[in-house]
């Protein structure tokens, strides 16, 4: 319910982003055309069961970190990049590498692999669910495994996302989904 | 009462979107709304006949700025024109038989782009009811949905598509150089400004409508469009779409432009001759009827603009007068020219003997009122040209009717409703001959609302 | 100074934008041609932004937002177009 | 061959699909409704409204568009939108005033709620939005559905021919040149 | 500024008109597309005023806001045709299984050679096979070259 | 018209109207009963006739309301002399032709098979044939009389080419419409120039204003110019023969009441105006005298019927132009008399040719002979009529030929000495016309044919008799038709005298020399034959038939350099326009019109951004492949929008924006529905290096075109900027901020409306030509 | 002071979309270029949009704000689209020494890459 009502905020905020007034009537309106759409796209952007309000606390607690995270990741893949670019650092070995799944569902991964493909020097390439891996492109793929560790990190950030079972999920997707 | 006619066309054009049109009741509906905006548009001249011209300032804001309605007697004769030829059109495909759900809305649709561009009195908002009525026109262009109509219909927007960019260059000219968009404001400013751009953007706009219109040398797409598409279309195409060429040529040569009319008028009169003595004798070998006619209509806009070189009064109401007789005589022909039956070969013989300038059909007073103005600009050679294209369009209705005629046997197919509605188009023309009194006044009147420039 | 330098980054990202335009009829792969449009949309967002702060204007950088929001969906278009030979 | 589980595994395209869905929408709103006073217009709102729209359909398949009553009745909207404005236009004629009169009538006061004012030409630009929206969705719309014609008729020519080797024309996925 | 808007449009119109030249249909849409460009570019150059954004309040001389108005509605019109134009090129594809004028042009040429022998007007029944028939012998055509 | 007019029947209107009722009513009762529509059209043709008759002991009378005030056309009927007499034989010959054909004609279809109910057109026709006559004789507006003058030409056409199954009837047909109908375009020209050079289409005023000025000569000659050709006067007479496809009745009414009678008519009413120049009588004389002689001498070689009856009829027309050409009170007369002497005649001969085909099956000369004996009525009836138009005495005939020999004469010896050799070859084809058919052996026995196909002949050669013993009607009406032609009072004199005036001598001369030939016949036919091969070698009617080719060569000629391919279509486009504009520049005065500009520091991004769109488009002209040209495409529209920010339209970057984009999807969208084989063989295929060139040098021509419109318009900005202050000042009055988007939805919203129309059109049209597209 | 940083944070931007676009045009294989092109280029409008609140005021800010959102939203998904359709079509990697896990053999032996 929290989830849905931080949804439902930040669309209000974009309208009045978008209209660059944050007086409360622009507000009042927002919120209002925000539930609208929310309403009449109720099948696709709200899930179903409603996922638990403890999400958005974990969601609230844990985004500085993921901030950080994120930050550390973009300076960093910024900075490699850079240098490979201006050939001060040598192509050293890019490629795929597959990382674990350790969520099945898509909404788990979904995030993960955003996180990943944010940062420079990395992006999701494909989901094998069959084999439970995600192939994601490393710009330095000279040690595997240590990839591998890197994205564990935003598992663990993300472990809720496993739980929730969203409406546009296929039948067998939903029953991979443990809190369904 | 002025946005009336538009009213009824557009709201019944929306409604008929949703329709299946190709249902008989939706069918007599949209003939329907033609006919109350036919109705509606014909009141319409009634108060324009009192009045001279209406007005109504769209929105209220004073002129220039809003969008100004100007219905003038040119405005209604067209108006009334091409919904005739609209309604007659689709009042054949009904009682034939429909073939495409939104036939009839794209029918109701060109007749608001047409009504609209006779009514407005902005040259911007011209070329918006332009694109609604050459966007339907594209549509249905590939009415019949054979591989040569969608052919056809490619041929049909390219050439169009280059004539509306053409003519939209011509606005933006005329904008940037008087500083207006409305049309009377426009026509005071013209005189005012330099010769050079006002030259080429009477050019521009002069090949835009010329190029509807499918005067020699813009004509290369005719042929192929006008037997191409169902005989329908064919009739909407020259009957009513092509009207947006002389109107345009009338409303901007004559009105906005009179002076870059005066000066090209020779320019414009051997375009003419070209173009009817082309299109005569390309007529004369072609052996369907279809390709008889396109070229019949390259020679016959010829015609229009000669009138419209001669100019004066006298001129323009000639103009006038032979595009209301040339859509008349091309609906009738195109709708006909593709049934069978006795009556049918009557009411074909009524249009090739009006095309031929044969009284008491209509086209008489046509050729009439050509011979009147050049006898009266004492241009004997317009004369003699005028002569030849009417021996010209003699040999090929007559060569075609005979060919037609010896198709004694074939039996009486065609729907009895579409044979009476090509006999009623038939009594139109010839009472268009007979009783060409509300015709020659009405044209008289537009022709007179128009300035008269003489060159020193 | 100040003008300088929004001339000299103007023309230096019409310039980025040029040779993106370049590497969409140049690149090998079709796949870097889209990338190259995307490329190129992203050129576009920053040089809107930088115009209107510089003309101190906010009225395009709603066309910065709208583009960054809808170029991806064209990129997408076309990446899909070209893996799938289909849009849907 | 990765092909094979195209649509179930574009997972993240999907999730950011359903994210983008109402800010997409807000956003057209929102430029649609501050039109009148900023930059943005009903037709610009309707583009962008529909491309948020599509993007479901190219996350999620052709299907999806169907099963949205917001984008599968979005051509309908057209004519609704199409009738709103015509309606807005030609209401001043019940009272003998000219179409499209501005009500309230000019350098009257307004009434406006944040940036939504209440007079007729943002009511227009409503119509405006409509048409535009409905015309994006419904011509992309078109295409989607030929595109699945097209199939179902590969489909059945091939059965017709006793499923032999598909032709090259059929063939979806193609070595680039 | 004046001749180089004049060159800059003349260019576009060019470009324009050279793809609508070609062979191709697809091509042809975009020459309409790039013409429609070029008009376009002209319409916003033939403002009377140049100068900042025309949204109120002003303090310093806007741009011509009428040409703004012109533009837009240009613009989206030739959208819609090429649009429609497309959708065309689609259906002239379905019906000829081809792209190219060439082809087309020689079926047209086929037409009205049979119409002068066969003289019959309105008739073009002799095509008259349905699309999908027609596509699918095409194929068929295709896979054996 | 007040009451009392309406109480006291116009005479002209009344027979106008009664002639004109009775084709509708034969139509309406043919449509209605077809078995019925013979005895209507009897019945309606009586009707007219007699009414012609009483209109003999009315007043003149004129019917005038206005017609089309706008340009002075008047619906004027005069009701006089020249008018009573062509109205008389028009539904008098009109009469006994429709008895005649209401026999003739079911014969005429049983023999070729057709169903009965097609009567109907011919009396339909036939009637309205008359019907026109009586309006043309009674027309005193140039513009009216045109009107029922090509009323008859459309009847002609229709009733020669009757039998629609016969190539040689719809031929015939053609050629009649085009020399009668085209030559009557002339007629309408003269009409034009009187109308301007007089201020009046009135023919009474006409004659009474005309002044013998070189326009109004030209006019009177443009007039005679049509009538001589309806009248099949050399060099135009060739359609006359040819016309005799028509069956019988029709050449009947055709040569002696209606068509070839209208030509001489228009004559006899414009003469006048003809009779103000002396040129244009010489010409009469000089083109009378030839078709005199070429019919003549034409007849005389014939060997079919109605051919020997038709280049009679050319012939015999000549002697009324030649009468006409002659002037005078004796030559105006003396032609008005012919036409009605002849007229009498020349329907009877034809309906014996008809009645004679129709009994034995035969239309050759050389196969009849002897008939007398089994068909005496006819043969007495026929014989009479050939009697009158060899001018034998007690004949009306006689005097006709009396007429000509005076008038000839009175001119001088050279002219009464042609006079004498045409009349000696009418006198030598008719009478071998009627011995050879009637007398002699005979050949053929013919069957019984029915009474209505002999009684109208007997009853015409009776008349012919009649009028040769009681002078005294025709008298009168040709003294009245003729005051009206001469334009003074014209007495005629005639009646027998046994002296040896001139007339009397010429007129005994004539029947020697015929006589003389008619048994000299095998010494000149071969000279004879020869002439008539070598007149179809060299003649008019060798010229229509090699021009008609001709024409038709020519148009097939330039149909093989008609453009047939759309490139080259777009191509007839921009060269045109690229030469139209080129001479707009170079005829306008140029100096000063072209502005260079003047360029500001701020231009310096708006410059660089334009550069770059125009490396975009480039590229889009060169890429190969359709995803490269989808994709440059955009970068085009992208780089626009930026183009149009640095303009400071910031609503139309965002439009741009969107547009480009949803653009691109549909761009793509459509090209995923075409295989790639498709797209990839069609491009494939590149255009031979010099199509590329002449591409190339039309778009330069193309943007040639499109640099002098937009330079020239934009070096010449509007002095008045008041319409953009409006705009400003307005928009908040609109409640508005942004200026543009207020004219959109507002100030220019209606253009806003017919924006969203053609969208939803064009959403109509993808959803149709998308073949699973659908609204829901 | 705000006006230079602005230039600043302008010129850095700048050149980060010029490495960028240097990174597309020099690296060897679509998935390295996707690594160089996309996020070079976001971060230098990101940068950008926000350094532009440091001179801008209201209406700008939110915008710049909302750019900057989007940006980061949108443009892993395009990289993420075009590097798993390039996958999907299995288009090579030609850098030597690649890695390729994926078990559809990417790699290409040929030693095209040279920096
Ligand atoms: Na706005
Ligand atoms: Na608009």
């Amino acid at each position: 319910m929290i989830l849905l009502i931080g949804l439902l905020l930040g669309s209000t905020a974009v309208f009045a982003m978008m209209v660059a007034s944050f007086s409360w009537q622009n507000l009042v309106l927002g919120f209002a055309i925000a539930s609208a759409l929310t309403w009449m796209f109720r099948k696709q952007v709200i899930p179903k069961p409603l996922p638990p309000n403890d999400l958005a606390a974990h969601l609230v607690i844990y985004s500085p970190k993921l901030a950080w995270y994120l930050f550390v990741d973009i300076m960093k893949g910024t900075w490699i990049m850079i240098l490979t670019t201006l050939g001060l650092r040598p192509l050293n070995k890019p490629g795929i590498v597959r990382i674990p799944l350790h969520t099945h569902s898509p909404f788990g991964v979904g995030p993960v692999g955003y996180f990943i493909t944010l940062s420079p020097g990395s992006f999701m390439v494909d989901i094998d669910w069959d084999e439970g891996v995600m192939l994601v492109h490393v710009i330095d793929a000279s040690d595997p495994d240590q990839v591998r560790k890197d994205a564990e990190k935003y598992y663990k950030l993300w472990e809720y996302g496993r739980h929730v079972p969203l409406p546009w999920m296929s039948p067998e997707d939903k029953e991979r989904t443990p809190d369904a | 009462m002025i946005a009336l006619p538009l009213m009824i066309l557009w709201f019944g054009g929306v409604v008929m979107a949703l329709l299946d049109g190709t249902r008989k009741p939706s069918g007599w509906l949209a003939v329907g709304i033609l006919a109350a905006g036919f109705v509606a548009t014909a009141a319409l001249g009634v108060e324009v006949y009192d009045k001279t011209s209406v007005e109504m300032a769209v929105g209220g804001w004073p002129q220039g700025v809003g969008i100004t309605l100007r219905v003038d007697t040119l405005s209604i004769i067209f108006a009334l024109l091409s919904q005739g030829v609209l309604l007659a059109s689709l009042i054949y495909e009904v009682v034939n038989g429909v073939g495409a759900r939104i036939y009839p809305a794209l029918v109701i649709f060109m007749g608001v782009g047409l009504t609209g561009l006779f009514f407005t009195g902005d040259a911007f908002n011209f070329y918006v009811f332009f694109e609604i009525s050459m966007i339907s026109a594209y549509v249905l262009a590939s009415y019949g949905e054979t591989p040569r109509q969608f052919r056809t219909a490619f041929i049909f927007v390219v050439v169009n598509l280059l004539g509306s960019v053409l003519f939209l260059i011509g606005i933006a000219a005329i904008y940037h150089t008087t500083g207006f968009l409305d049309m009377v404001r426009i026509r005071e400013q013209m005189p005012l400004i330099d010769e050079n751009p006002a030259i080429l953007s009477a050019t521009i706009i002069f090949v835009a409508f010329c190029t509807k219109l499918g005067l020699f040398p813009f004509h290369f797409w005719l042929p192929a469009v006008y037997t191409g598409t169902r005989p329908s279309v064919a009739a909407i195409l020259s009957g009513a779409l092509a009207n947006i060429g002389s109107y345009g040529l009338i409303r901007f040569g004559a009105d906005i432009f009179p002076r870059e009319l005066r000066e090209a008028s020779e320019v414009l009169l051997w375009l003419g001759a070209i173009s009817i003595i082309y299109g005569g004798v390309q007529a004369v070998a072609r052996h369907a009827t279809s390709e008889v006619l396109a070229y019949s209509a390259i020679g016959q806009v010829g015609y229009i603009l000669i009138a419209l070189a001669l100019g004066g009064p006298a001129g323009y109401a000639a103009a006038v007068l032979y595009t209301v007789i040339n859509s008349a005589n091309k609906t009738l022909l195109f709708l006909s020219g593709s049934l069978r039956g006795w009556l049918v070969g009557a009411a074909f013989a009524v249009g090739a003997f009006s095309v031929a300038g044969v009284p008491p059909a209509g086209g008489f007073f046509g050729k009439l009122a050509l011979f009147r103005v050049g006898v009266d600009e004492h241009r004997p050679w317009i004369v003699a040209l005028v002569f030849l294209g009417g021996a010209l369009s003699f040999v090929y209705m007559f060569q075609l009717y005979r060919r037609r005629t010896a198709e004694v046997g074939t039996p009486d197919t065609s729907p009895v409703g579409a044979q009476v509605l090509v006999v009623v188009l038939a009594l139109v023309v010839l009472a268009l001959g007979v009783f060409p009194e509300p015709l020659l006044g009405m044209t008289q009147r537009a022709a007179d609302a128009l300035p008269v420039v003489k060159l020193p | 100074m100040h003008e300088i330098v929004y001339y000299a980054a103007m023309i230096w990202m019409i310039g980025l934008f040029c040779v993106c335009v370049v590497m969409i009829v140049r690149a090998k792969s079709s796949l870097v041609r889209v990338l190259a449009l995307d490329t190129l949309t992203l050129v576009l967002v920053a040089l809107l932004v930088v115009y209107s702060t510089t003309t101190k204007t906010s009225y395009y950088l709603d066309s910065a937002v709208v583009l960054a929001l809808i170029s991806f969906i064209s990129v997408i278009a076309a990446a899909r177009y070209h893996a799938e030979r289909r849009l849907f | 061959m990765p092909m094979a589980n195209y649509r179930r595994n574009a997972g993240m395209l999907q999730s950011a699909a359903r994210i983008l869905l109402v800010p997409s929408f807000v956003i057209a709103l929102a430029v649609m409704f501050k039109g009148y006073g900023d930059v943005g217009d009903g037709f610009s709102a309707g583009v962008i409204a529909a491309l948020g729209a599509l993007l479901q359909g190219l996350a999620f398949g052709a299907e999806e568009l169907d099963r949205i009553p917001v984008i599968r009745y979005a051509s309908i909207g057209t004519f609704v939108g199409l009738t709103i404005a015509l309606g807005t236009a030609f209401f001043p004629l019940l009272t003998g005033d000219p179409i499209l009169l501005h009500w309230p009538r000019a350098g009257e006061d307004v009434v406006h709620f944040g940036v939504l004012e209440f007079i007729t030409p943002v009511l227009f630009d409503v119509g405006v939005f409509l048409v535009v929206y409905g015309f994006c969705v419904g011509a992309v719309h078109a295409i989607a559905r030929e595109q699945e014609r097209q199939v179902r008729d590969r489909e059945r020519a091939r059965k017709a021919r006793g499923a032999e080797r598909p032709t090259l024309a059929e063939e979806p996925l193609e070595v680039a040149e | 500024m004046t001749i180089l808007f004049s060159l800059a449009i003349a260019f576009l119109f060019a470009t324009g008109a050279y793809l609508m030249l070609k062979r191709d249909l697809i091509r042809l849409i975009a020459g309409m597309v790039l013409i429609g460009n070029a008009a376009n570019l002209f319409i916003m150059a033939s403002g009377l005023r140049r100068g900042v954004t025309p949204i109120l309040p002003l303090d310093q001389r806007a741009a011509d806001p009428l040409v703004q108005a012109m533009v837009l509605t240009a613009i989206v019109i030739s959208f819609a045709v090429g649009a429609l134009g497309l959708a065309l090129v689609y259906r002239v594809y379905v019906s000829h299984y081809s792209v190219d004028l060439s082809r087309i042009s020689a079926a047209e040429e086929q037409q009205s050679e049979q119409e002068e022998s066969a003289g019959s007007g309105f008739d073009d029944e002799a095509e008259d096979d349905t699309d999908g028939e027609r596509q699918r012998d095409a194929e068929d055509e295709v896979v054996t070259v | 018209m007040d009451i009392n007019s309406l109480m006291q029947p116009n005479p002209a209107l009344v027979l106008l109207v009664v002639a004109l009722a009775a084709p509708l009513v034969v139509a309406l009762g043919g449509a209605w009963r077809s078995e019925l529509v013979g005895k209507v059209a009897i019945v309606m043709t009586g009707a007219a006739f007699a009414t012609a008759i009483w209109t003999c002991f009315v007043d003149d009378a004129t019917f005038d309301v206005a017609w089309a005030s706008t340009w002075d056309l008047r619906f004027t009927l005069v009701l006089d002399g020249l008018a009573r007499l062509y109205a008389l034989l028009a539904t008098g010959i009109g009469f006994f032709v429709v008895v005649y054909a209401f026999s003739y004609i079911p014969l005429h279809l049983h023999h070729d098979h057709r169903p009965l109910d097609e009567q109907t057109r011919f009396f339909g026709f036939l009637l309205l044939f008359m019907g026109a006559m009586v309006g043309l004789v009674m027309a005193q507006d140039m513009i009216l009389l045109f009107l029922f003058w090509d009323l008859t030409a459309i009847a002609s056409y229709f009733l020669i080419g009757y039998d629609r199954g016969e190539e040689e009837s719809r031929s015939s047909a053609m050629m009649a419409l085009l020399v009668t109908g085209i030559s009557a375009v002339l007629v309408m020209i003269g009409a034009v120039i009187l109308g301007n050079e007089l201020g009046t289409y009135n023919l009474g005023r006409i004659f009474s204003s005309a002044t013998p000025e070189r326009g109004i000569g030209i006019a009177a000659l443009l007039v005679t110019v049509g009538a001589l050709a309806k009248s099949a006067q050399v060099p135009l007479h060739f359609w006359l023969p040819r016309a005799m496809a028509a069956p019988t009745p029709v050449s009947a009414y055709l040569h002696s009441a209606a068509m070839v009678a209208a030509g001489v008519f228009l004559i006899g009413r414009m003469y006048p105006l003809i009779s103000l120049f002396d040129w244009l009588l010489d010409g009469l004389l000089v083109i009378g005298y030839a078709s005199l002689v070429v019919g003549g001498v034409l007849a005389l070689t014939r060997q079919v019927l109605k051919q020997v009856l038709a280049y009679s009829t050319i012939s015999q027309y000549g002697y009324v132009v030649v009468m006409f050409g002659l002037g005078g009170e004796k030559g105006v007369a003396g032609a008005t008399f012919y036409v009605l002497a002849h007229a009498l005649v020349k329907s009877a001969l034809f309906l014996t040719a008809g009645a004679v085909t129709e009994a034995t099956g035969k239309k050759h000369l050389a196969d009849l002979g002897g008939l007398w004996r089994r068909m005496p009525l006819l043969a007495f009836g026929s014989g009479l009529a050939a009697a009158g138009l060899i001018a034998l005495p007690l004949t009306i005939g006689f005097f006709k030929d009396e007429l000509f020999f005076a008038a000839a004469y009175e001119h001088g010896t050279g002219y009464a000495v042609l006079a004498v050799l045409g009349a000696s070859l009418t006198f030598t084809y008719i009478a071998r016309f009627w011995t050879t058919i009637f007398l002699g052996r005979e050949n053929v026995a013919p069957k019984a044919i029915p009474g209505t196909l002999v009684w109208p002949v007997v009853v015409l050669g009776v008349a012919t008799l009649i009028g040769g013993l009681w002078t005294a009607p025709a008298i009168w009406l040709v003294e009245h038709a003729a005051t009206v032609s001469a334009g003074m009072d014209v007495h005629l004199h005639i009646a027998y005298h046994l002296d040896t005036r001139p007339e009397n001598v010429m007129a005994v001369a004539t029947w020697l020399t015929g006589t003389a030939l008619l048994v000299s016949r095998p010494v000149w036919l071969p000279a004879a034959i020869a002439a008539a091969r070598l007149g179809e070698k060299l003649g008019p009617a060798r010229a229509y038939y090699e021009g008609l080719r001709l024409l038709n060569r020519v148009s097939d000629a330039i149909h093989t350099f008609e453009v047939r391919d759309l490139r080259s279509r777009v191509a007839t486009i921009l060269v045109p326009a690229g030469v139209l504009v080129g001479v707009a520049v170079i005829v306008t005065p140029n100096s000063d019109a072209f502005h260079v500009g003047s360029l500001a520091r701020s231009d310096i991004p708006l410059i660089t951004m334009i550069g770059a769109t125009l490396v975009s488009a480039l590229v889009v002209t060169i890429v190969r492949d359709h995803f490269r040209l989808a994709l440059s495409l955009s970068a085009v529209g992208f780089s626009l929008a930026v183009v149009y920010a640095l303009l400071g339209a910031a609503d139309v970057t965002l439009v741009a924006i969107v547009v480009e984009t949803i653009f691109s999807v549909l761009f793509m969208g459509m090209l995923a529905l075409m295989p790639r084989p498709i797209l990839r063989y069609e491009t494939a295929v590149r255009g031979a290096r010099r199509l590329v060139r002449r591409d190339v040098v039309m778009a330069v021509i193309a943007g040639a075109m499109a640099f002098f419109v937009v330079w020239g318009a934009l070096s010449q900005p509007a002095p008045s900027t008041e319409v953009i202050e409006a705009h400003q000042m307005l928009t908040p009055l609109a409640h508005g901020k942004d200026i543009v988007t207020v004219i959109l939805a507002d100030f220019r919203g209606f253009d806003t409306m017919g924006e969203i129309t053609v969208i939803a059109l064009t959403l109509l049209g993808i959803m149709s030509l998308l073949r699973s597209g659908r609204l829901r | 002071m705000k006006a230079y940083l602005y230039d600043a944070a302008l010129i850095l931007s700048v050149a980060v979309m010029t490495l960028g676009v240097i990174g597309i045009w020099r690296m060897p294989d679509i998935y390295t270029k996707l690594h160089a092109a996309s996020k070079a280029v976001f971060l230098g409008v990101v940068v950008l949009a926000l350094s532009s609140t440091v001179i801008a005021e209201g209406a700008m800010v939110y915008r710049a704000v909302l750019v900057s959102a989007i940006v980061v939203i949108t443009t892993p998904l395009s990289s993420h689209v075009i590097g798993r359709a390039a996958y999907l079509m299995q288009e090579r990697m030609e850098t030597p020494g690649a890695v390729d896990e994926s078990g559809s053999n990417l790699k290409d032996e040929r030693p095209t890459w040279r920096l």
